[in-house]
């Protein structure tokens, strides 16, 4: 259902590559199954040819491993930016987290990405093959001999229907149309959980924080998390890296994550997206953000360089932490 | 199991300039607060960081109070005004989270002001020991 | 692991009266790292410093911690003594147990329980401590004082007498302030211009001192020994340096009406004026809210008359950039408005008056060349009612009165009525006193002669109100010795109005990070042995700026605050804080967080390169403080996403081993 | 705009001019005084002991009404405004007093002081504006200098009547010139009358009485308004030389609607 | 004679701190009633706040004061002595049969311009 294809960003490729302009394509490849396609450096026509693939799967946003792939790379790096991904891009150059002289940055149209864990759960386990059908995934299972018909749009990953813009903030090159950004209604659910008691939030949370088995999936895929030594593998940090022994312990970690990348996330919903337990980490971020456009005015990180994040900015007449909360009964 | 009224943990961080001096002028004044509240002395205000009070209530504190001076007076110009921006969007989380809010505060007190610094212990630690015990965000494992 | 010893001090009763140190020394003994723990009476005491300095040769220790009273009060004791015994100062951590434990707590056993606590804390962090050695940073040898009455005069003419350069910026046209203003001065009676002129002109013709008259600080920026200011000069639409003083413009402008603000508006001045005669510098300066030129280009009267051509219509404000070394505040005092007090009728007629209004009135080169007369129609009064403490000692609303004393009422007032009495010998004059407070050299026998050989009836009450009738003005008062109300019809009423620090300190304390008391006056390091030190290092405290004083006063510690600058500026290099931030190389992701939030500017990034394991080379961007800048705030340790960022003195981990050891 | 009326006793009965010219004058400046319903004496004086509780309920009653309402309550009498405020602000700050209160009148929710109280000068000031009040002058009072009597009990305590600057006040002199007239100013405008005390002591009335009269006429004053029944019977009792009215008099007669209260 | 439970008592009821008082007799100059009194405004801070009340319960100042808030205003420290008057004044008349003003009273008091007002506050003042 992309509208661009696998061929033109092939030819993009090859063309850079020939010309010079890049040494290497950071881009998908397959995985052992359809539906886990993972990043690779590509250096060679052949490669790219036999290895190179395009598809609803590839959601994984390219921007945190430019920190990794060009810091002692020579040369420049070719990476497709889906719209989201351009988000993180700037935020990494904001933070001067790589060399933008390194990159050729093509920004690429994105109709949304399929949930794996919502196909499983409409087709069920033992996927063997996806197809593409217009607007419709055929899905082969090894318990059935007839394909599933599964429409795109009703396993698309959440960031995606909720999905903030389709506009790319940064690029080189842009392959296909430009988008616009999009008033989305990604802050609802936050909303929602706002106006629970805190009895239900407390119940909410613990009920989806109770199932992180701490496999740092979330923080190893989020664009924000590129520290050179992060926090919870730092044995004097003191909130170390430990398996959780109880509920206090999965609370912990996501708070001091989630405030960690605070102002910083673009929220480009890579923690949930990743997350084996499905626990929707996004909406941590997301509160924060929906807090900080409320009380400091809107800000998305990432639409621009060199912005300067709220929390590392203030004014004089900012509204007092007592009244964070005066301020939500009075919108109730 | 004795059934005596849960005697609060209450960790107060004090900023040197102004607070730790109001804490120092309720003494000179004999104004008491309960023993209740300990105090831990930080250059400024934006010294805390929230790890420190997950950490306070990770080892059963019940309630965490910072204190700073009063936003414009602080000591390093605006160090108060990062406190105040990062316990809002922090205290704002955790309540996100179902975590009672009474059990965090922030409140400016300068070096001037003994009588705050004592009444506003008194009322934390009334507030906090109102909520009981904290069992929402303690570890288990550091109990006694 | 640290050798600790552990040094729990009595304070005399202090600590001991609520707090068993006993058991406090006892239960921390098997504390870790703990390897001698002690009580004495006073620990701060010589004795009790050698009792440290013993232990620390005998049990080989390398930790101290004091359980005593606030760090804020004997840190620096402790860590001097430390030094003595020849370990790191920064190896001294100080448990609070007398202002935060035994003063607060009554029942022995919770003082006992918190004083352990407290301790195990400090026990916790000094095992963590590590040993600091400050920095270094040069002294710009100049000095800064920021205010031209008595007080900065004074402070400048000294700093100046040591070889230092000095500015002294003045938001007046000149410098001479209050006193300038004033008549006699107690307790001598010596003329105020007499004896404040000669030190005028001394600054004028010092070398070493330049004066920013109509000038204001707009920035400072910078850390003790490294001032930067921004001084913006008023545009006063004269060349100062082509200007003679001459008065001809004054003289010709057409302008007459503007209210005179040296007389207090009890006369007029024209557009175009020289606030006094010995006005220093001795510049004519337009203002630009009366001058028709300014207001609509019609006029230009002055630049013709002026034959130097010292006359600039297009003049502009001037920013100047200075570094200096030192900066003294002597910013002065105002006497309060009297529009909240009308039970006095201030408002109501001319002929209630201020003290400062009554100076003018006596004052020859005042607006009735020295003839006292009633404003309201130039008799002279007969019968003459002074009021002691409006607005002084007065707590029942804070918008109206100041709760302090303003401690020079009583004796300018013994003073005024004095001379009343020496000039006007028919005259009946009565002063309305609460307490008379005369403790000053000669002060008491000034204030008696004016009761026993001048004849001042002073009366031990207050006055109720004050009724403006036809040309007389009732006072309605009590006489509380003779217990009865008294009705005296008076010809002029003078209020001794409360004195509050200029309008322009605390916008200034604000620039300067300097802290003010609730009252606006600048606070001292420490009210008894740094009064002319303002907590914020480099700044200096000269005058009524720091709290009410009369004249002798305000020149001994104007004379005391520049000892201290040319202390600080004879030195050639300034020992830092080491309780500074630093940041770890191999975790700073140099994302420049660290930066935004540094309120010095203390943090700038370097790229470094870095040895990989598989013996590649990487270049990172990395941040690198300026110790000699750097004033340890903290911020930037909490800004920081990786951590790499922290603190000496307050690290992360010292700081959670204290919330361990308090929840533990 | 609507607003509630607490008239009080003495204009219901000596003070009856007061209440009619308020009436008529607030129908002018399109507000309309809607009384309360079965209303009790305020009490005269305001009775400062934290105990007294009774004595207090008849105008916490009045109130309630008014928040019931969701009006603002407007007095014209100094004394019941005084009595009135000044319970009013008990019912806000002192926990003990509302508590009481409240289980006295326990029949409906509590009530902690929630009613705006105005003095009908306050309501001129704040509600309608002297600038208003001025366009609407049809018969301006020019030339004439009148002086402000604001006795004790309009402005004390300045803490709870919040309703000028307690030594220098400016509301009656600013609404004498809405109406055109010169204010005159003179120390004695806040000076008390001799109040109540003239039954016992009228020689004390007196002597004050005559103080405030002097003092206005000393500086110029050819008549004097209060707001206030008791001032003006002590005033005038006591041998006024020159005209003492009420405001609302002054104010119906600029309005030009003092003829039809005399039909 | 000192009497500290009255002393309280007054204490309480009037919520005045006689020991704010700086005795500047700012309170008495500015009394209206002075010199009908015996013992004056500030004398009733003083003496409360020694415990020397008798006099004060026997002394016909209790019925002079105007109640016209001119001490409350105008002192400096905020003492408000006409709270502590009016205190007074109610420990006196609250006793049994001690009414100053009964209804018997009225009608020598009345002329035909006597306002409601003026009797309505004499009882609150004279009478329980």
């Amino acid at each position: 259902m992309q509208t661009i294809t696998k061929q033109q960003l092939l030819d993009k490729a090859d063309s850079l590559l020939a010309n010079g302009t890049v040494t290497a394509v950071l881009g998908w490849s397959k995985g052992e199954f359809g539906y886990d396609v993972t990043p690779k450096m590509f250096t060679t026509k052949e490669d790219l040819e036999q290895n190179f693939v395009w598809n609803d799967f590839c959601g994984v946003n390219f921007s945190k491993y430019l920190v990794s792939k060009t810091d002692r790379f020579e040369g420049k790096i070719l990476v497709f930016l889906k719209p989201c991904d351009t988000y993180s891009f700037n935020q990494l150059l904001t933070e001067h987290r790589f060399d933008r002289e390194k990159v050729y940055a093509v920004g690429i149209p994105c109709e949304g990405m399929v949930d794996v864990s919502k196909l499983k759960a409409a087709t069920g386990d033992g996927i063997s093959e996806i197809k593409e059908d217009g607007d419709n995934l055929l899905v082969t299972t090894i318990y059935e001999d007839e394909p599933a018909t599964v429409p795109c749009r009703d396993v698309l990953l959440e960031r995606c229907i909720n999905c903030k813009s389709k506009k790319h903030v940064a690029y080189d090159e842009l392959l296909g149309d430009e988008g616009e950004i999009i008033d989305s209604a990604r802050f609802d659910e936050v909303a929602q959980i706002e106006a629970m008691t805190p009895d239900e939030r407390f119940a909410f949370w613990q009920n989806e924080l109770s199932r992180c088995i701490r496999c740092n999936a979330c923080r190893d895929a989020c664009p924000a998390c590129t520290c050179e030594k992060c926090v919870f593998d730092n044995p004097n940090s003191g909130v170390e890296n430990k398996a959780p022994a109880n509920s206090f312990e999965e609370k912990m970690f996501h708070i001091i994550r989630a405030y960690h990348v605070a102002g910083r996330c673009t929220d480009c919903g890579e923690c949930s997206r990743v997350c084996p337990q499905n626990i929707p980490l996004h909406l941590l971020n997301r509160k924060f953000i929906k807090d900080i456009n409320e009380f400091y005015g809107e800000y998305q990180a990432g639409a621009e360089v060199g912005s300067r994040a709220p929390l590392v900015d203030y004014t004089t007449d900012d509204l007092e932490p007592g009244e964070v909360f005066d301020r939500r009964d009075m919108d109730a | 199991m004795q059934v005596n009224e849960h005697k609060p943990l209450i960790v107060a961080f004090c900023c040197n300039w102004c607070s730790y001096a109001g804490a120092d002028l309720a003494g000179n004044n004999r104004l008491n607060y309960p023993a209740d509240v300990k105090i831990i002395r930080v250059p400024c205000s934006c010294r805390v960081n929230p790890m420190f009070i997950l950490r306070a209530f990770q080892r059963g504190a019940d309630g965490v109070i910072i204190c700073g001076c009063h936003p414009g007076d602080c000591h390093y110009t605006s160090g108060n005004y990062y406190t105040r921006r990062r316990m809002a969007a922090l205290f704002s989380m955790l309540d996100f989270l179902g975590i009672e809010k009474e059990r965090t505060r922030v409140e400016w007190v300068s070096a001037a002001e003994g009588a705050k610094f004592a009444a506003t212990m008194n009322d934390f630690v009334e507030q906090v020991t109102a909520l009981g015990e904290n069992k929402r965000l303690e570890d288990l494992r550091c109990k006694r | 692991m640290q050798r600790v010893g552990v040094f729990v001090c009595w304070c005399g009763s202090n600590i001991a009266g609520t707090v068993d140190v006993q058991a406090v020394s006892e239960a921390l003994k098997s504390e870790p790292g703990v390897v001698f723990s002690a009580n004495y009476q006073y620990m701060c005491s010589q004795a009790g410093q050698d009792m440290i300095k013993e232990a620390v040769k005998e049990h080989n220790l390398t930790g101290i911690v004091v359980c005593s009273c606030s760090p804020r009060m004997h840190e620096a004791t402790f860590r001097k003594t430390a030094a003595a015994a020849g370990i790191n100062p920064y190896m001294v951590e100080i448990a609070n147990i007398r202002e935060q434990c035994s003063w607060v707590h009554k029942d022995i056993a919770t003082g006992t329980e918190k004083a352990i606590i407290l301790g195990k804390a400090a026990i916790a962090k000094v095992n963590l401590n590590t040993p600091l050695t400050p920095g270094e940073s040069p002294v710009t040898k100049r000095a800064l004082v920021i205010g031209g009455g008595i007080a900065g005069i004074q402070t400048a003419l000294d700093i100046a007498d040591a070889g230092f350069p000095v500015d002294i910026v003045e938001t007046k046209p000149t410098i001479g302030g209050k006193m300038a203003q004033l008549d006699k001065t107690f307790p001598t009676l010596d003329c105020a211009a007499c004896i404040l002129t000669p030190k005028m002109v001394d600054v004028a013709q010092n070398e070493k001192i330049r004066i920013f008259s109509y000038s204001e600080v707009s920035e400072i920026k910078g850390f003790v020994g490294n001032f930067d200011v921004t001084i913006k000069k008023n545009a006063r639409y004269v060349k100062e340096d082509i200007c003679t003083g001459c008065g001809a413009c004054v003289e010709k402008c057409p302008m007459k009406k503007v209210p005179n603000e040296f007389n207090l508006g009890m006369d007029n001045r024209s557009a175009i004026y020289i606030p006094f005669a010995q006005a220093v510098p001795k510049v004519a300066t337009i203002d630009p809210n009366a001058c028709n030129m300014l207001k609509n280009g019609k006029c230009g009267l002055c630049a013709r008359v002026c034959t130097a051509g010292a006359i600039d219509y297009t003049q502009k404000d001037e920013y100047i950039n200075e570094k200096y070394g030192a900066i003294v505040v002597a910013t002065g005092f105002n006497p309060i408005s009297m529009d909240k007090f009308d039970e006095f009728a201030y408002n109501q007629s001319k002929d209630v008056i201020t003290s400062l209004e009554f100076e003018r009135l006596t004052n020859a080169a005042g607006p009735t060349a020295g003839h006292l007369e009633r404003p309201s129609d130039g008799k002279s009064p007969k019968t003459i009612v002074f009021v002691q403490c409006v607005g002084s000692r007065c707590d029942a609303c804070a918008e109206k009165g100041k709760e302090y004393c303003s401690k020079i009422c009583c004796m300018y007032t013994a003073k005024h009525a004095m001379l009343t009495r020496d000039k006007y010998p028919d005259t009946e004059v009565y002063v309305f006193y609460i307490d008379v407070r005369t403790p000053g050299k000669n002060f008491d026998e000034f204030y008696r002669r004016a009761v026993e050989e001048y004849g001042v009836k002073y009366v031990k009450g207050m006055v109720g109100k004050v009724t403006p009738e036809g040309d007389k003005l009732k006072v309605q008062a009590s006489d509380l010795i003779a217990n009865k109300q008294l009705h005296i019809d008076a010809d002029l009423v003078v209020l001794a109005a409360a004195i509050e620090p200029d309008k322009s300190a605390r916008p200034l304390a604000t620039m300067l990070t300097a802290s003010m008391d609730t009252n606006d006056f600048f606070t001292e390091a420490h009210p008894k042995l740094r009064p002319v030190e303002s907590p914020t290092a480099g700044v200096f405290l000269s005058g009524a700026c720091q709290g009410p004083k009369d004249i002798p006063e305000t020149v001994s510690q104007a004379g005391a605050a520049a000892s201290k600058v040319i202390g600080l500026l004879a030195k050639d290099k300034l020992t830092g804080n080491p309780c500074v931030a630093h940041s770890n190389e191999l975790m700073c992701n140099g994302c420049s967080s660290c930066e935004k939030v540094c309120a010095y500017g203390a943090i700038t990034y370097e790229n470094k390169e870095f040895r990989m394991p598989d013996r590649t080379t990487k270049i990172r961007r990395v941040a690198v403080v300026n110790p000699a800048v750097c004033q340890g705030c903290g911020a930037c340790t909490v800004a920081c996403p990786s951590g790499a960022m922290d603190l000496n003195g307050f690290a992360s981990n010292q700081i959670m081993a204290e919330v361990d050891a308090i929840c533990k | 705009m609507k607003v509630s009326y607490f008239p009080g006793c003495t204009l219901k009965n000596k003070a009856k001019d007061l209440d009619m010219y308020a009436y008529k004058s607030a129908e002018v400046l399109g507000i309309t005084l809607e009384e309360i319903e079965n209303w009790q004496c305020c009490g005269g004086v305001f009775t400062t002991a934290k105990n007294e509780i009774a004595t207090k309920l008849s105008s916490v009653r009045a109130l309630k009404e008014a928040y019931a309402k969701e009006q603002s309550l407007v007095t014209v009498c100094s004394a019941c405004h005084n009595v009135i405020k000044q319970t009013n602000y008990a019912m806000q700050n002192d926990k003990d007093f509302s508590d009481t209160v409240n289980r006295y009148m326990a029949e409906d929710g509590g009530y902690f002081g929630e009613t705006e109280v105005y003095h009908y000068l306050e309501m001129l000031r704040d509600l309608v504006g002297f600038d208003k009040l001025k366009e609407k002058v049809v018969n301006p009072l020019a030339g004439k200098k009148i002086a402000a009597y604001y006795g004790c009990l309009l402005l004390r305590p300045s803490g709870v009547m919040k309703m000028d600057d307690p030594e220098n006040p400016t509301i009656m002199e600013n609404f004498i010139k809405a109406l055109g007239a010169e204010p005159v100013i003179y120390a004695q405008r806040n000076e008390c009358c001799g109040g109540y005390v003239s039954v016992e002591s009228p020689e004390l009335a007196k002597k004050n009485s005559n103080a405030v009269v002097r003092n206005a006429k000393a500086q110029g004053a050819e008549m004097i308004i209060t707001a206030c029944p008791l001032c003006k019977y002590n005033l005038v009792k006591n041998g006024a030389d020159i005209p003492v009215v009420y405001f609302t008099e002054l104010l119906a007669e600029a309005l030009g609607v003092k003829e039809d209260t005399n039909e | 004679m000192n009497n500290q439970y009255l002393r309280e008592e007054l204490i309480r009821q009037s919520g005045v701190n006689p020991k704010k008082c700086m005795k500047c007799g700012k309170c008495s100059a500015t009394c209206p009633a002075y010199d009908e009194m015996e013992y004056h405004p500030h004398q009733f801070v003083s003496m409360v706040e020694s415990g020397d009340i008798e006099p004060l319960l026997q002394s016909e100042s209790l019925y002079k004061c105007l109640s016209c808030f001119a001490c409350i205003e105008r002192c400096p420290r905020g003492v408000e002595p006409a709270k502590l008057v009016e205190a007074v004044r109610l420990s006196a008349i609250r006793k049994q049969g001690e009414n100053r003003m009964t209804a018997n009273d009225v009608p020598a008091l009345l002329d035909e311009d006597t306002p409601q007002q003026l009797l309505v506050s004499a009882f609150r003042k004279y009478s329980k």
